[in-house]
């Protein structure tokens, strides 16, 4: 069982791979941004896979922590992406300065 | 074998990711790259069996570190292009190309003529670890045999504060920290910050609390804590504090102070640091709680900077 | 047994979405569309991933993590990515993959 | 309890090269968001290197005196970076730049 | 026990003081002065205790190394905490002037006073410290605390500088670290002891102490690594350029004498010597002829300390070089720490001085202090009296220092690094001469351009010019008292 | 009592100098009370000494720097010689210049430093090793340097630093010269000439020219001399100080010293290094003089004056026989009285009259006897007419040096003698034969206070009195012999 798991861990990596050539090419931050996204729930799906590969289950704290994180680091890209890095990314339009 | 195989898609992968953060085309694609690299390297602590540096890592490597670089990238859109940096001139980067080579390759011959049965301190804790008062190992060194260390630390971290706080104006001194922070009202955002906090609080209280038996302690689930204090502030739940507020500065610093203060109480007990074993655990579990509020607070403030509040918000 | 094969089955699953996910992101043609094939991939991808180790947990508390994780995971990707797709439909920058390497 | 072949030699490899790599960064670049950046690069194959040399016998686990001091050095390394970035911000706000102003080099 | 105590008290007392100046920073300056006074106290107890007994150690929470840390105070380290503690108590002396606030708090008046005392308590937790990853816990914090105290004048050029002697820092912080890592790897061990009683020449050894020594060497702005000194010093508001130019940089050089002499002097070789005193020597020449072309009396005061960091490295080729004529033993070393010893009173004196004369004349442009003695000639006279010890004139502690240093050279037939040495002092005599020539001057215009100054205020840095003095005058005691715990290639050289 | 003798007498010039920089410049009752005083003290201080070193006592007081690094004091004949010359001209020369300053601004300054620069010529003289000799070497470098640069306009900052550029330098030298040989033999103690094997005879010549480089500054041996002459924009108490007194006599008298006491004369002569140095001093005798045959300047042509003269002490040593030695040593006692002399007059030509350029003396005689007649009592005594001191101090060196075998030398003080007179004739001509300016004649110049003209009297009978009583045991002649003949002669 931990070999599958393992495995799949591998092929998660390695899928993760691919989605970081999307984070190098672009072309818009947003872009970049899912990837990032993206790497960091397939990141969350590995550690689980892990965990359960050395049924060293204490590492879910660390998936945990990590599902936590990624949506603050979200929050985090896109307050950097508005005006001064502290605008409120929903308005419609850009606060004249 | 497959377990090799992991190890070698992993660390080809951290180090793929660690060259697109150091020199990947712009100061975004770095950012970005950085954040997943922290999520890498978190994954291989967990290889290495060392669970709570993954979880250190996962909390300040790839969140606070992030967001605190992101913060700034936001802050430097005004710059042109031309002043926003490049390389150092081809001769220089040669140089410094061929010096870094060969320092990693050093290191590396060095690591492959390590004694491959190096068992460093593990006896050593194993033998003293009941006495320590925790069951945690890494607790134990951090609270109790290297605790000079975690109070320095701690210290650490509060003169980052001032230090941040020293480059406010002049004028903005007694003002709220960080820049105003305009969300809209129930929106996205705030829905968001709003339902958050209760579950970051729950899990950061826990890994507090667990820290003494499992993974987990002070720092990291102070920094989830400073995380979720973030996150309502971005969303503008609640107004941040003022830099001469008396209360904030006592939150401040009252882990490290806690923290000082038993150290010096140990010497009633036959030195400075001593625990009593059969007070141990409970005093390095009120050196823990009160320790994460002050480490949540801390980082909170470091990462919303100076205060250079302008206008009072509305 | 029965358990493990329900996990293979499931995770396998997950693996599967994971991959599609990360082939749209690589292979859709603007921001939006990547967008959508990514969070439905990827909160499905590690629901499925979940759910096959739900079985093989010990305890409740593990089963609760799993829970909270996915929770969070959705919760997360959800919001971010209205927030993502606000701002980059507000910046205009809902630009076509141009595979150019500036 | 399962068995990694050398598993934490490949890591400190890996931290080796990141060391070479954050350093590269860190002299290479003249934006200083960069040259932060790569210096938490430096430091945590730092960390990794410390790590994997206390996983050197996996039959015992991992060494809990370098991840103690690796958390302690995660904190700190955080602490400067923060320092850092405020003092980063701060200059390009005051100065527009993003840079250090190279023609300030004492030694010209 | 009440020396474990004392021992614990250095470094307890100004955290502690941190602390409270940081909630009630209205009675900052008093809470500084009494801290400072009580580390000065536990200082001359901890001296007392280690001329009568010998080096003091202490176990910290009970766990002996390799386990727990170690802290350890020899005659080397208690002089190194009587000085610091010393200038520190002046030094906040001297800042009340300027940094306290009585009306609404004040972001410098805020700041400086923790700023001040967390330095102390780095500086004397290096100074103590036996375990190298505490001692870099001890540099961050002094790291941080000194770039924070470069900032405090808030203008741009003063961030500038704040943040290439962060870049610079950190980068020593960090090779530093990996040095100690590669020691753990190899020893299991952090402490002092425990590593220089195996140390076996293995290439492990050999990079950390390599990465340590560059490390140490970039914080300790040994020339090439010096770029970031003069601005960040002169930059800082002149209390606090005072602490950074005459103690924050021998931290980073006391551990740089620990890690060589006590812990693996087996390691060293000519290589070594010759590079570290090369680049002193350097350091020497380079410092000195830029000091020479200052305009800005800070400037030239912060050159002039890179010049004079270049003598503290040329102790390691001349160590062990010992006449065997003369009664005294390890000449070379011990003229070395008390070269960093005077140099850090007659520096602070002069970072003193010059903010004085600032506030006076409302800039520290040479000319136009032009004839400031007339107003000001107790300052006028400290800083000269700060410049005879730097030129190593007699009967100065830079005299006794040089003459240490100069009977090894002669007697190991070290011709060059005596040439450096005398040509350093010569040199500095040059680039002193103008500063104390214009103040003397008579002023061009008779009116009285310069704010005067009260007498008590001008006292701070007099007492810290006769202290550098008196390191001569009186340096009996300071001499024995560093050869209490003196390692033995001190004698036997590197 | 007597341990500490030596540093009391110290004292009476440190204590002062101290207590003078705190005081308020308006005291100048106190500063002028203290001052005196303390050259009194000192002068019956020195009175006792010379009773009891004449007897054979030896003093000595030791203070341990680091160890095995001693300050040393230690007055035996030859320091005596040396200190009881400044403690009588400190006496003279601080009467003179209360008279002369007057009420003029920075005078805590001027005799802080003043009393100072007396307590380091007096260490120089109590020198009991070549460190502390250094020491107070160097504090009395430090200590003048305020004192040549108290008009503080542009001229003497630039003396100021000449004065420097040579002098820093000079003490690099030294330093090197006295490390380097001790490094070699331990600490060098005067009292004990050392056995100095441990050297080769090139190193050996090498330390020896160093000392005489670093110590030939101060002695202004061509042709180092070259701050002297611009020293003399210092006001003329100072230029009586430096020239009679202070630096150059301790720049000599250290060369006696390292002569007499580090390597004796005979592994000097042995080494071949007597003779250079006899030459080097008889091209600065000679150079001296013509250099001051071209000076315009009274002040400058007294300097040159000195740059000659001083070598006659350094010849007296090189020549290495006794009696040129005597005379060496006899020697700096009259040059001392004799230029002091001539300097105080200098004085009073330039503050009462306003005269500075010889042309200007013309009938200066009649108008201001007093001063013109000492002056040319000093002016005599320099060429060396008969019964002054110079001629005595001649003859010793003359017949030394036929006893030595250096028949050379007696054409050089004859050379030297002619050109004295050459350079001092006319101006004892111009004020006693040629009539004067006008305004001399409507405004006749002062001669007061008495604080002025005093010291110069005294001064100038004194050095008369040294040469007619020169057979006396306790003239300078008289204990210049006891010093060769007790301490030196085998």
């Amino acid at each position: 069982m931990s070999v599958w798991f393992t495995s799949l861990a591998v092929l998660l990596l390695i899928t993760l791979a691919g989605a970081l050539i999307r984070v190098w090419r672009g072309p818009a931050p947003a872009d970049r941004m899912m990837a990032a996204q993206l790497a960091g729930t397939g990141g969350v799906a590995v550690i689980l896979l892990l965990a359960a590969a050395t049924k060293n289950w204490l590492m879910l704290d660390v998936a945990l922590v990590l599902a936590l994180l990624a949506a603050f680091a979200a929050v985090g890209f896109v307050k950097a992406a508005s005006r001064n890095g502290v605008g409120d990314p929903e308005a419609d339009e850009e606060a004249a300065p | 074998m497959i377990d090799s195989l992991f190890d070698l898609v992993l660390c080809a992968l951290i180090i793929f990711v660690a060259f697109a953060a150091v020199s990947g085309r712009d100061l975004f694609t770095a950012i970005v790259f950085f954040i997943v690299y922290g999520l890498m390297v978190a994954i291989a602590w967990l290889r290495l069996e060392a669970i709570d540096v993954a979880l250190a890592e996962a909390a300040i490597g790839a969140g606070l570190t992030g967001v605190l670089l992101l913060g700034a990238y936001g802050r430097f859109k005004n710059i042109d292009a031309a002043r926003m940096g490049s390389w150092v001139p081809l001769p220089v980067l040669i140089v410094i190309a061929l010096a870094a080579t060969g320092l990693s390759a050093a290191v590396g011959v060095v690591l492959i003529a390590l004694d491959p049965n190096g068992l460093g301190l593990i006896p050593a804790v194993n033998a003293n670890i009941a006495q320590s008062g925790v069951f945690n190992p890494v607790t134990a060194v951090l609270l109790n045999f290297r605790a000079y260390d975690t109070l320095l630390e701690s210290i650490v971290l509060v003169v980052a504060l001032v230090g941040v706080w020293t480059l406010a104006d002049n004028s903005a001194w007694g003002q709220r920290v960080g820049k105003t922070q305009s969300v809209r009202a129930n929106g996205v955002l705030q829905s968001f910050g709003r339902t958050l906090p209760p579950i970051g609080l729950m899990i950061g209280i826990y890994f507090v609390w667990a820290g003494s038996s499992q993974p987990g302690g002070a720092f990291q689930g102070g920094t989830i804590l400073a995380a979720v204090g973030l996150l309502s502030a971005m969303a503008g739940l609640f107004p941040p504090p003022r830099v001469n507020d008396a209360r904030l500065r006592l939150s401040v610093i009252a882990g490290p102070i806690l923290f000082l203060a038993v150290a010096i109480a140990g010497t009633a007990w036959g030195g400075m640091f001593v625990l009593p074993a059969d007070l141990a655990y409970g005093l390095i579990l009120a050196i823990e709680i009160v320790l994460a509020l002050s480490i949540a607070i801390t980082l909170m403030l470091l990462v919303l900077g100076p205060p250079e509040m302008t206008e009072t918000p509305q | 047994m029965i358990t493990d094969a329900l996990t293979i089955v499931l995770t396998g699953t997950g693996l599967i979405f994971f991959v599609a996910g990360t082939v749209g992101l690589l292979r859709f043609p603007d921001t939006h569309s990547r967008l959508h094939a990514l969070t439905k991939a990827d909160n499905l991808g590690l629901g499925l991933v979940i759910a096959g180790l739900m079985v093989q947990v010990p305890s409740p508390l593990d089963a609760g993590k799993l829970v909270l994780v996915w929770a969070l995971a959705i919760l997360a990707a959800g919001t971010t990515a209205q927030l993502v797709a606000r701002s980059a439909l507000k910046k205009g920058q809902s630009a076509p993959d141009d595979e150019g390497m500036q | 309890m399962m068995t990694w072949a050398s598993g934490w030699l490949i890591y400190g490899l890996t931290g080796a090269t990141l060391i070479g790599l954050g350093l590269f960064g860190f002299a290479s670049h003249t934006n200083l968001l960069r040259r932060i950046l790569a210096f938490n690069v430096v430091g945590s194959g730092i960390f990794l290197v410390f790590g994997a040399t206390g996983f050197r016998v996996p039959e015992l686990g991992a060494d809990a005196v370098p991840q103690a001091l690796i958390i302690t050095g995660i904190v700190v390394a955080l602490s400067a970076t923060a320092l850092a970035v405020s003092l980063i911000t701060r200059h390009a706000s005051l100065s527009g730049s993003a840079t250090l102003p190279d023609d300030d080099r004492e030694d010209r | 026990m009440p020396s474990s105590l004392a021992l614990t008290a250095i470094i307890g007392a100004p955290l502690l003081g941190f602390f409270m100046t940081i909630v009630w920073s209205r009675a900052a300056a008093v809470v500084a002065s009494l801290t400072s006074m009580v580390v000065l106290v536990a200082a001359v107890f901890l001296a007392v205790s280690v001329s009568a007994h010998g080096a003091v150690l202490t176990s910290l929470g009970g766990w002996d190394a390799p386990l727990g840390i170690e802290l350890a105070a020899d005659g080397l380290s208690v002089m190194f905490m009587i000085v610091s503690g010393a200038i520190v108590l002046v030094v906040g002396a001297y800042a009340q002037h300027e940094f306290v606030h009585p009306g609404t708090e004040t972001r410098s008046g805020f700041a400086f006073w923790p700023l001040m005392l967390v330095l102390l308590a780095a500086l004397n937790g290096i100074f103590v410290s036996r375990d190298f990853f505490n001692l870099y816990v001890c540099f961050e914090l002094l790291t941080l605390s000194a770039v924070a105290m470069v900032t405090l004048n808030g203008k741009t050029e003063s961030i500038t500088a704040a943040l290439r002697y962060l870049l610079f820092a950190l980068l020593g912080s960090i090779l530093y670290l990996l040095g100690a890592v590669l020691l753990y790897a190899q020893f299991g061990s952090l402490d002092m002891g425990v590593i220089g009683q195996s140390v076996s020449s293995s290439g492990a050894e050999i990079l950390a102490a390599g990465l340590m020594t560059a490390g140490l060497a970039l914080k300790t702005a040994l020339f090439p690594f010096h770029g970031w000194l003069p601005p960040a010093h002169s930059g800082a508001p002149p209390p606090a350029s005072a602490m950074l130019s005459s103690l924050v940089p021998k931290a980073s050089y006391f551990i740089t004498i620990r890690l060589w002499f006590d812990v693996m002097p087996e390691l060293a070789g000519n290589p070594l010597t010759l590079a570290l005193g090369g680049l002193g020597g350097a350091a020497i020449l380079y410092g000195s002829l830029q000091a020479i072309v200052q305009t800005r009396l800070k400037m030239v005061v912060a050159y002039s300390t890179v010049a004079q960091l270049g003598y503290l490295f040329i102790v390691f080729p001349l160590a062990g070089g010992d006449s065997a004529a003369q009664p005294w033993s390890a000449g070379a070393w011990t003229g070395g720490m008390l070269h960093a010893l005077s140099h850090a009173l007659a520096k602070s004196a002069m970072f003193l001085c010059a903010g004085l004369f600032i506030i006076s004349a409302r800039t520290d442009d040479l000319e136009a202090l032009r004839g400031i003695a007339q107003t000001m000639p107790m300052t006028a006279f400290a800083f000269t009296l700060a410049a005879i010890s730097l030129l190593g004139l007699p009967p100065s502690g830079g005299f006794i220092a040089k003459y240490l240093m100069l009977t090894s050279a002669f007697a190991s037939g070290g011709w060059i690094w005596a040439f450096l040495i005398l040509a350093g002092g010569l040199l500095a005599a040059l680039y002193l001469y103008r500063p104390v020539r214009i103040m003397l001057s008579l002023p061009k215009q008779p009116g009285q351009p310069f704010k005067p100054i009260s007498r008590w205020w001008q006292v701070a840095p007099l007492v810290l010019a006769l202290g550098a003095v008196f390191l001569g005058i009186g340096s009996n005691e300071p001499y024995a008292l560093l050869q209490i715990g003196r390692p033995v290639a001190a004698e036997t050289g590197l | 009592m007597t341990a500490a003798l030596p540093f009391l007498v110290l004292m009476t010039s440190l204590v002062p100098a101290l207590a003078t920089f705190w005081l308020p410049e308006n005291q100048a009752a106190t500063r002028n009370g203290l001052n005196l005083g303390g050259a009194i003290l000192k002068l019956v201080l020195v009175a006792y000494m010379l009773y009891a070193v004449g007897q054979g006592a030896v003093f000595e007081t030791r203070l341990e720097l680091a160890p095995g690094l001693f300050l040393l004091l230690r007055i035996d004949a030859l320091a005596l010689l040396f200190v009881t010359l400044s403690a009588f001209l400190w006496l003279l020369t601080t009467i003179y210049a209360i008279a002369y300053f007057g009420n003029g601004p920075n005078l805590s300054r001027f005799f802080g430093f003043f009393s100072l620069c007396v307590a380091a010529t007096t260490g120089i003289a109590f020198s009991g090793t070549l460190i502390t000799f250094f020491l107070f070497y160097e504090l009395l470098t430090l200590s003048t340097w305020p004192l040549v640069v108290h008009k503080q306009n542009e001229k003497s900052f630039a003396a100021g630093g000449s004065y420097l550029g040579f002098a820093l330098p000079a003490s690099a030298a030294l330093l090197v010269a006295i490390i380097w040989l001790e490094s070699v033999t331990g600490p060098i103690e005067f009292a004990a000439p050392r056995e100095l094997s441990g050297l080769d005879a090139f190193d050996l010549r090498l330390i020896l020219a160093l000392f005489v480089l670093g110590l030939g500054v101060k002695a202004a041996i061509v042709p180092l001399h070259g701050w002297l002459p611009a020293a003399m924009a210092a006001p003329a108490p100072v230029s009586a100080l430096l020239h009679a007194v202070a630096v150059v006599k301790a720049g000599a008298f250290g060369i006696v010293r390292i002569i007499y006491d580090v390597f004796g004369i005979d592994l000097v002569s042995q080494l071949g290094m007597a003779q250079p140095l006899a030459i080097l001093a008889s091209i600065t005798i000679l150079y001296g003089s013509l250099r001051a045959l071209q000076q315009d300047d009274i002040k400058r042509r007294l300097a040159f004056s000195t740059v000659s003269q001083v070598s006659y002490i350094v010849l007296g040593a090189a020549l290495a026989g006794p009696i040129a030695a005597i005379g060496g040593l006899a020697h700096l006692v009259h040059q001392g009285l004799m230029k002091i002399t001539l300097f105080f007059c200098a004085g009073i030509f330039a503050e009462r009259a306003g005269i500075e350029k010889i042309h200007h003396l013309d009938g200066v005689g009649a108008r201001m006897p007093w001063t013109a007649f000492c002056f040319s009592l000093g002016a005599m005594g320099m060429i060396g007419i008969p019964p002054m001191a110079g001629f005595v101090s001649k003859l010793y060196l003359g017949v030394g040096a036929l006893e030595t075998g250096a028949g050379w030398v007696v054409f050089v003080l004859a050379g030297s003698s002619l050109l004295n007179a050459a350079y001092f004739l006319p101006l004892l001509y111009r004020m006693w034969f040629l009539p004067a300016r006008e305004d001399l004649e409507t405004q006749p110049p002062s001669e007061r206070p008495l604080g002025l003209i005093v010291p110069a009297v005294v001064t100038a009978t004194a050095a008369l009195g040294v040469g007619l009583l020169a057979g006396a045991p306790i003239s300078p002649l008289g204990w210049a012999t006891l010093i060769i003949e007790r301490d030196y002669l085998p």
